[in-house]
């Protein structure tokens, strides 16, 4: 039965022609409209590009195209000097239509470089664009070998594998998807701000997912913002109020992503909402809680330990939403039982003490990634308690800048330190005050490159914002006081960008920062001064600064999490843990999972203004995708023959996307007729491996299939 | 000239499409020479390479089978060569028992970024084989009638 | 024993929990005849259980017919299984070829049958049985001591330790491989393509082997060397991490290859690399399908 | 009983002795047996490894394979300078095959990279602070220490991996739990000069002096250390050091196996303490 059909098919392909002609009675013009291999004769057109001198100089390209149109199922063969040149397509697309091509060969470049410019001009021409493939003879011959000779047969192999390729080629259309048009920005920084506030303004919905109770991010605690100097949370909270009231944001602060599930346009994220204590409803943000909550000395997270707040606090006045959350840790009522003198307090009844984490699931159809970043810790903690860092045979970690006292001496401060203590809102309000006994330093040393380009500390990067900030450090210290003198130790100062090097200059020449090329070898204390010993290259001699404060400027690290974040979401990230963007140059912010984008400097450390134009582009990404109705993805996707499959699932065990599912094949009376393995092709990303573990060949792969590799191999006899 | 001709081997090459045929594009833009012995079929994945495909590649008279992917961790599709590297694992110990020649079996990881790697290899890999010889043992296998 | 064995099944029968028993037997024909060759039977009428038998003949791993439709069509089974046939149904389960708890699993407790495997065989009291019937031999393990009366004569096989599992192979492997390949083109040039080898494979479920699939000819059907090769190439290497062990397909053989050294190279390679046996522990994850990121990897460059 | 291996190095057998016999007496009343390596060779320290690279590595690596032949896993290697020799040469061992092949060669031993070597301090806390604590008779109580690591025991840290390079503090944990009160002090890692000795002694007087300066500024009442070369330099030039700079600092330095011993109940003498230059 099988057997007459399959005949009966091939006989009708066969006839075919010969009916059209003799129907109507004229030459068969081109077909428009996707051509299979199939239903004729293959007829494949081979273009063999000289790539001006390129290829033409070690390959014989003459030579190649003539042994190509040898090669059976090739109808035509021809060279051309450009072949990704106007005239070049032009020649394939007149060629497709003057010798009814049903697939194409372009023995030129990598296919990476220029397969899509050639599926696009045969598609123009009405060619399935899966119906066309490219041998490079460039990339992996012409430019690799000398023997004209050698060179001209391997090129002439690697035509006849791309025409055996193209021979059991198939045509394929693009897979439809549904959409979901509304996004989630995960972290509230001003990357994530400016991604969420972009979509929300273009329309759609956005869900904004911020760990911290406020949003804002490292930025609400900056003091002034290079290279203007103007005052950081002036230009950040409005934006900050206008996320927290747009129509078209959901926030969702004190809460972490908990998992992700489904895929680009059709994504189910699971946010954890922690426990707040507080009935954000009902409150109204009047301050009576905090004011009166007797547990004051906690220290400040958002001031970086420098200053106290109560155990129901607000983290910063302007904070957005501008409602409190109870440190559970800290809390009276909450630790011992009693106390509840906010939920006395509280006029609006907000107070929940039975408050418990929840989860809310967000269906977004893409996700921007903006989680930012944290300081390299450069503590080291000795001191009374002595720790026994050794326990047998582990190594320990060569982190830390043990030589340089951070959490020893408390006049050793961080650089997001040093910002709190020159912002207005800060623990001393705005004026620069020591840790240690509040003393205003008159001799203020900052170190740079904490961290960064130190291989012995496991860095190799530039944090690339330091220098730039550390200029900003020396002018606010020098603006507020005057007889003040700050001195930089730095290896290189890097201040490329539009007004950057201006500022330098500046910091140096009119607030008479001392700089010192050099690196610090080790600070001590002594009688309540730190003596700072170091190096100055340029002098040749060894400096030493008794210095009353010190500041390091240690390098930007993705913040907590992010890896395991990532792994969420299955976007990649560096051996710094910074999330890899998809190509470097022409796909920054999009990922290699569809549908994620990356912004800010959970990518790479990068100051403000990178980070907003970043987000901005995250936001376009998304936009674009919105601008559709539903999404179309690329057909070169795995396939699985269900009549065929045995249901051993080995194929669901290895999809890395989880994009095979088992499924039940029922009759019409709804009895079980067979399990089978399934493809979900929203989820195929097209890597195969389903198909290699499969042991019958059931699954297979367009645009890889086993017919087509096969082909290949059995080409090179 | 009755100097002997020197053996040129057929080395079939498996590669993944993200790394090892990027690394070998990226020697050809460097201009990084090797010799011309290496047929490249580019696969999306090493996870998408069967053992069949190596059997295949001795059974079309090739001298050596050069299998090649992204290094741990740096799979495009984040897994896949961890599956191919278990798979050979099993697969090696069996070409082993059949007496099937395993210095002609070749795994690498070359990422995007090895041009230079994708050079060495190449190199390598064909003067060894060039030293081991054309495989006779197979192709006798496959020349022998039944 | 074998009354214990014939009553147990008559029961299940009669009680309906079963609607077939896959076991060993006499042919009707044979009458009760001790000496009588051993089959397979599948008894659906309890009166019928008396031909089932229980001696040192009993080779045959029965799993095998649990993949045939026409075994399955005939309801819920119970099957009698050796403590190394028992493996077959832990990986069939796994690969979601049964469903355990529609099958009535009769144990038997066996101290060896004068196979290969037998010699380093570690579960002479099936795992996993519904029942068991017999006991293991006294002082446990191999030589055995006594249960199954042998036909023949021998009580037992040369004392090995149980985990010389791959002495065989070992010894194999030592010889130069110029040498190993000779020796499978001299066993390989015999075989007839028959694919008995697949068809009693308890492993080799699949609905359209591979070998039948010519779009593309993967693997050359003829019977010459180039075909066999590729064709035990395939076939050993899909039972990686699979392989119970049963050694049937060198037992139905008849040109008499001894495919066990084939199975055992990948099932060594599974316990030496992953710690890992097929059909060992029902929660273990198959090896193929599945990864560690700290798999070893010394031989790639 | 805990059995180590015991590498003295040519320092303890030479004008280092009073360290041999402290470490000795100290680790006896601790429970450790120490089984000193036969045929042990110089480590090669300061020369070699300016001379030729193999050298460098096959001196040392001779000693760990001496180790793996006797069976010894762990090697007590007491001066700093040894078992940074000794960790160096494990590493670059460990690291290449190839580099192993020669070494074994060239020392017709061997040699694999795999013996764990140890100084000092981490035998004392393999045997245990609190194992070592009931041991005390009498503790440190008057007792506040300055402890100087010098610039061996933690360095280079990558090969020595032992504490925090910059702020050690695992001889402060173990004095403190002795009963002493170590003091915090800014020198704990500095150079003392030692490998200036010859050359210019006067750079050693001026370090030296550095040291003794800030732990008597910070109220310490001694100084511990754990290495021979520091304590030439500040015990035996402590007098040097005085009249050069004209103050007294009168410090006693004591090796850290002294200060256990003391509180196991070891007398002076068994510890080798009345053979020091600055003594009470």
């Amino acid at each position: 039965m099988i057997w007459s059909a399959a005949i009966y098919r091939r006989f009708a392909a066969a006839l075919r022609p010969f009916v059209n002609e003799e129907i109507t009675g004229k030459k068969k013009k081109a077909v428009i409209n996707h051509r299979s291999p199939k239903k004729n004769m293959a007829r494949i057109g081979v273009f063999v590009c000289w790539c001006g001198e390129n290829i033409a100089r070690t390959v014989d390209v003459e030579q190649v195209a003539s042994a190509a149109a040898e090669m059976p199922g090739v109808a035509c063969a021809m060279t051309c000097k450009y072949m990704c040149s106007e005239p070049g397509q032009a020649a394939i697309r007149h060629k497709i239509a003057e010798e009814h091509l049903t697939g194409v060969v372009v023995a030129s470049c990598s296919p990476h470089m220029h397969l899509r410019t050639f599926r696009k001009a045969a598609e123009k021409e009405g060619l399935n664009p899966y119906l066309v493939e490219m041998a490079n003879i460039r990339e992996h011959c012409s430019w690799v070998h000398q023997d004209r000779t050698q060179a001209t047969a391997k090129a002439i192999d690697l035509v006849a594998m791309a025409v055996a390729k193209t021979r059991n080629d198939q045509a394929l259309a693009p897979i439809t998807i549904p959409l979901t048009r509304r996004a989630m920005v995960i972290g509230g920084g001003v990357a994530g701000i400016q991604a969420a506030l972009d979509i929300a303004d273009a329309g759609y919905q956005v869900a904004l997912v911020e760990r911290e109770p406020s949003i804002g991010g490292k930025m609400a605690g900056l003091s002034e913002t290079f290279p203007t100097l103007d005052c950081s949370q002036c230009i950040l909270t409005p934006r900050m109020v206008e996320a927290g009231q747009h129509p078209n944001i959901t926030l969702h602060t004190y809460s972490e992503v908990e998992s992700v599930e489904g895929y680009v346009g059709n994504f189910r994220v699971k946010v954890r909402k922690k426990a707040r204590y507080i009935d954000m409803e009902k409150c109204t943000g009047c301050g009576q809680c905090w004011n009166h909550c007797p547990a004051k000395k906690n220290p400040s997270a958002f001031d970086y330990g420098l200053g106290q707040r109560t155990a129901i606090y607000i983290p910063f006045p302007q904070a957005v939403p501008a409602r409190p959350v109870i440190d559970a840790a800290a809390c009276l009522k909450l630790t011992k039982g009693k106390c509840g003198i906010c939920a006395k307090k509280c006029q609006a009844g907000a107070i929940r003490f039975d408050d418990e984490e929840r989860m809310v699931t967000e269906e977004v159809g893409a996700i921007v990634v903006a989680t930012g970043y944290k300081l390299y810790s450069i503590e080291k903690k000795t001191g009374t308690a002595y720790p026994l860092p050794t326990a047998a045979g582990t190594p320990l970690p060569l982190s830390g800048y043990g030589e340089y006292g951070y959490g020893r001496y408390a006049d050793v401060i961080d650089s997001l330190q040093f910002e709190r203590l020159l912002s207005a809102s800060g623990p001393t309000g705005g004026e620069v005050r020591r840790p240690s006994d509040g003393q205003v330093p008159k001799n203020v040393v900052f170190i740079s490159c904490v961290g960064s380009r130190d291989n012995a500390k496991g860095i190799a990067y530039c944090s690339k914002i330091c220098c730039m900030y550390t200029a900003k450090h020396t002018m606010l210290y020098k603006h507020k006081v005057h007889d003040g003198q700050a001195h930089v130790f730095y290896m290189d100062i890097r201040s490329g960008g539009k007004n950057y090097d201006e500022f330098v200059r500046r910091a140096i020449e009119q607030d008479g920062a001392h700089y010192l090329r050099g690196r610090v070898s080790k600070i001590v204390e002594q009688s309540g001064r730190l003596i700072v010993r170091g190096v100055d290259t340029l002098a040749g001699e060894a400096v030493t600064i008794e210095a009353d404060l010190v500041v390091l400027a240690a390098a930007m690290c993705p913040s907590d999490g992010a890896e395991t974040l990532a792994q969420k979401l299955n976007v990649g990230y560096d051996e710094n843990g910074f999330l890899s963007e998809s190509h470097p140059k022409l796909r920054p912010v999009e990922t290699n999972a569809a549908g994620v984008y990356v912004c800010g400097a959970c990518q790479g450390p990068k100051d403000i203004p990178e980070s907003v134009a970043q987000a901005t582009a995250c936001a376009g990404k998304t936009l674009v995708m919105f601008s559709r109705q539903q999404l179309t993805r690329e057909p070169e996707i795995a396939r699985v023959d269900e009549t065929n499959c045995a249901a051993c699932f080995a194929c669901v065990r290895a999809c890395p996307y989880t994009a095979i599912e088992r499924a039940e094949i029922r009759d019409r009376k709804g009895n079980l007729v067979k399990r089978t393995a399934r493809v979900n092709p929203g989820l195929c990303m097209g890597c195969g491996t389903c198909v290699a573990v499969c042991p019958s060949k059931s699954a297979d792969l367009a645009g890889f299939s086993e017919q087509q590799i096969y082909a290949m191999v059995e080409s090179l006899v | 000239m009755n100097e002997p001709q020197e053996f040129q081997p057929k080395i079939i090459a498996y590669v993944c499409n993200w790394c090892t045929y990027l690394g070998a594009d990226l020697a050809g833009t460097n201009r990084l020479e090797y010799p011309a012995n290496v047929r490249v079929i580019r696969l999306p994945c090493t996870g998408r390479i069967d053992f069949n495909l190596i059997v295949k590649a001795f059974e079309m008279g090739g001298d050596a089978v050069l299998v090649s992917g992204c290094h741990p961790g740096d799979c495009h599709y984040t897994a896949g060569n961890y599956h191919a590297r278990r798979r050979w694992m099993l697969f090696r110990p069996l070409l082993e028992a059949f007496g099937i020649e395993t210095e002609r079996v070749h795994f690498t990881w070359i990422s995007a970024a090895e041009g230079r790697k994708w050079q060495q290899v190449v190199a390598e890999l064909t003067e060894t084989t060039r030293k081991l010889g054309p495989y006779t043992g197979y192709r006798e296998i496959c020349e022998a009638k039944g | 024993m074998i009354a214990t064995l014939r009553e147990t099944c008559r029961q299940l029968l009669s009680d309906g929990k079963v609607d077939v028993v896959i076991g060993y037997g006499h042919d009707a024909a044979a009458d009760g005849a001790e000496d009588a060759p051993v089959y397979p039977v599948f008894i659906t009428k309890p009166e019928d259980a008396g031909r089932l038998v229980w001696n040192d003949r009993c080779h045959a791993n029965l799993a095998v017919y649990l993949k045939h439709e026409e075994i399955r069509s005939l309801g819920r089974a119970a099957i009698i299984v050796k403590g190394c046939d028992q493996r077959s149904l832990v990986v069939l389960e796994k690969e979601s070829q049964l469903d355990r708890s529609k099958i009535y699993v009769i144990g038997i407790a066996c101290d060896g049958l004068d196979r290969p495997k037998c010699r380093t065989c570690d579960v002479h009291e099936p795992r996993g049985a519904d029942v068991i019937i017999g006991h293991k031999a006294a002082g446990t393990g191999y030589p055995c001591a006594g249960g199954v009366p042998s036909a023949n004569g021998t009580q037992g096989l040369p004392d090995t330790l149980p985990d010389d599992r791959y002495a065989e192979l070992r010894a194999f492997l030592a010889r130069p491989s110029a040498e190993r390949l000779a020796y499978w083109r001299q066993e390989l040039a015999r075989c007839v393509k028959c694919y008995a080898c697949r068809q009693v494979c308890p492993m080799c479920y699949c609905r359209r082997c591979i070998v039948d699939k010519n779009r593309p000819q993967i693997i050359s059907t003829s019977a010459t060397l180039k075909g066999n090769f590729a064709w035990h190439i395939t076939r050993a290497f899909h039972l990686a991490g699979r392989c119970v062990g049963c050694e049937e397909c060198s037992r139905a053989c008849p040109m008499g290859i001894d495919l066990r050294l084939l199975n055992l190279s990948v099932a060594q390679a599974a316990e030496e690399n992953f710690a890992f046996r097929a059909g060992d522990d029902p929660a273990a994850e198959p090896v193929i399908g599945s990864y560690a990121i700290q798999d070893k990897e010394d031989f790639i460059r | 009983m805990i059995e180590v291996g015991y590498y003295p190095g040519c320092a303890l057998h030479g004008s280092s002795n009073d360290y041999e016999t402290s470490v000795r007496a100290c680790l006896d009343k601790l429970g450790v047996s120490l089984r000193e390596l036969d045929d042990w060779i110089c480590c090669g320290a300061t020369a070699a490894h300016s001379l030729n690279h193999k050298l460098a590595v096959a001196l040392p690596a001779r000693n760990l394979a001496l180790a793996k032949r006797d069976g010894m896993h762990e090697l007590l290697a007491p001066c700093p300078m040894c078992s940074m020799e000794l960790h160096r040469a494990n590493r670059a061992l460990a690291a290449c095959p190839q580099l192993r092949r020669e070494i074994s060669e060239i020392v017709e031993l061997e040699v694999d990279g795999g013996t764990r070597v140890l100084n000092f301090i981490e035998v004392v806390q393999k045997v245990g602070l609190e194992e070592m604590t009931r041991k005390v008779v009498r503790p440190l109580a008057d007792f506040r220490p300055a402890c100087y690591y010098g610039c061996l025991l933690t360095r280079p840290p990558r090969d020595v991996q032992f504490d925090d390079c910059e702020q050690p503090g695992s001889m402060e944990a173990i004095l403190a739990a002795l009963g002493a009160a170590p003091v915090d002090w800014n020198y704990k890692t500095e150079c003392c000069g030692a490998g200036m000795t010859l050359a210019d002694e006067e750079i050693v007087l001026e370090l030296s002096h550095k040291i003794l300066s800030d732990a008597a500024a910070h109220a310490a009442s001694c100084i511990v250390v754990a290495c021979p070369m520091c304590h030439v330099n500040l015990d035996m030039k402590q007098a040097d050091i005085e009249r050069r700079f004209g103050v007294r600092h009168d410090l006693i330095v004591y090796y850290l196996s002294d200060l256990i011993g003391l509180a196991l109940g070891i007398d002076e003498r068994t510890l080798g303490i009345d053979r020091h230059f600055v003594v009470k």
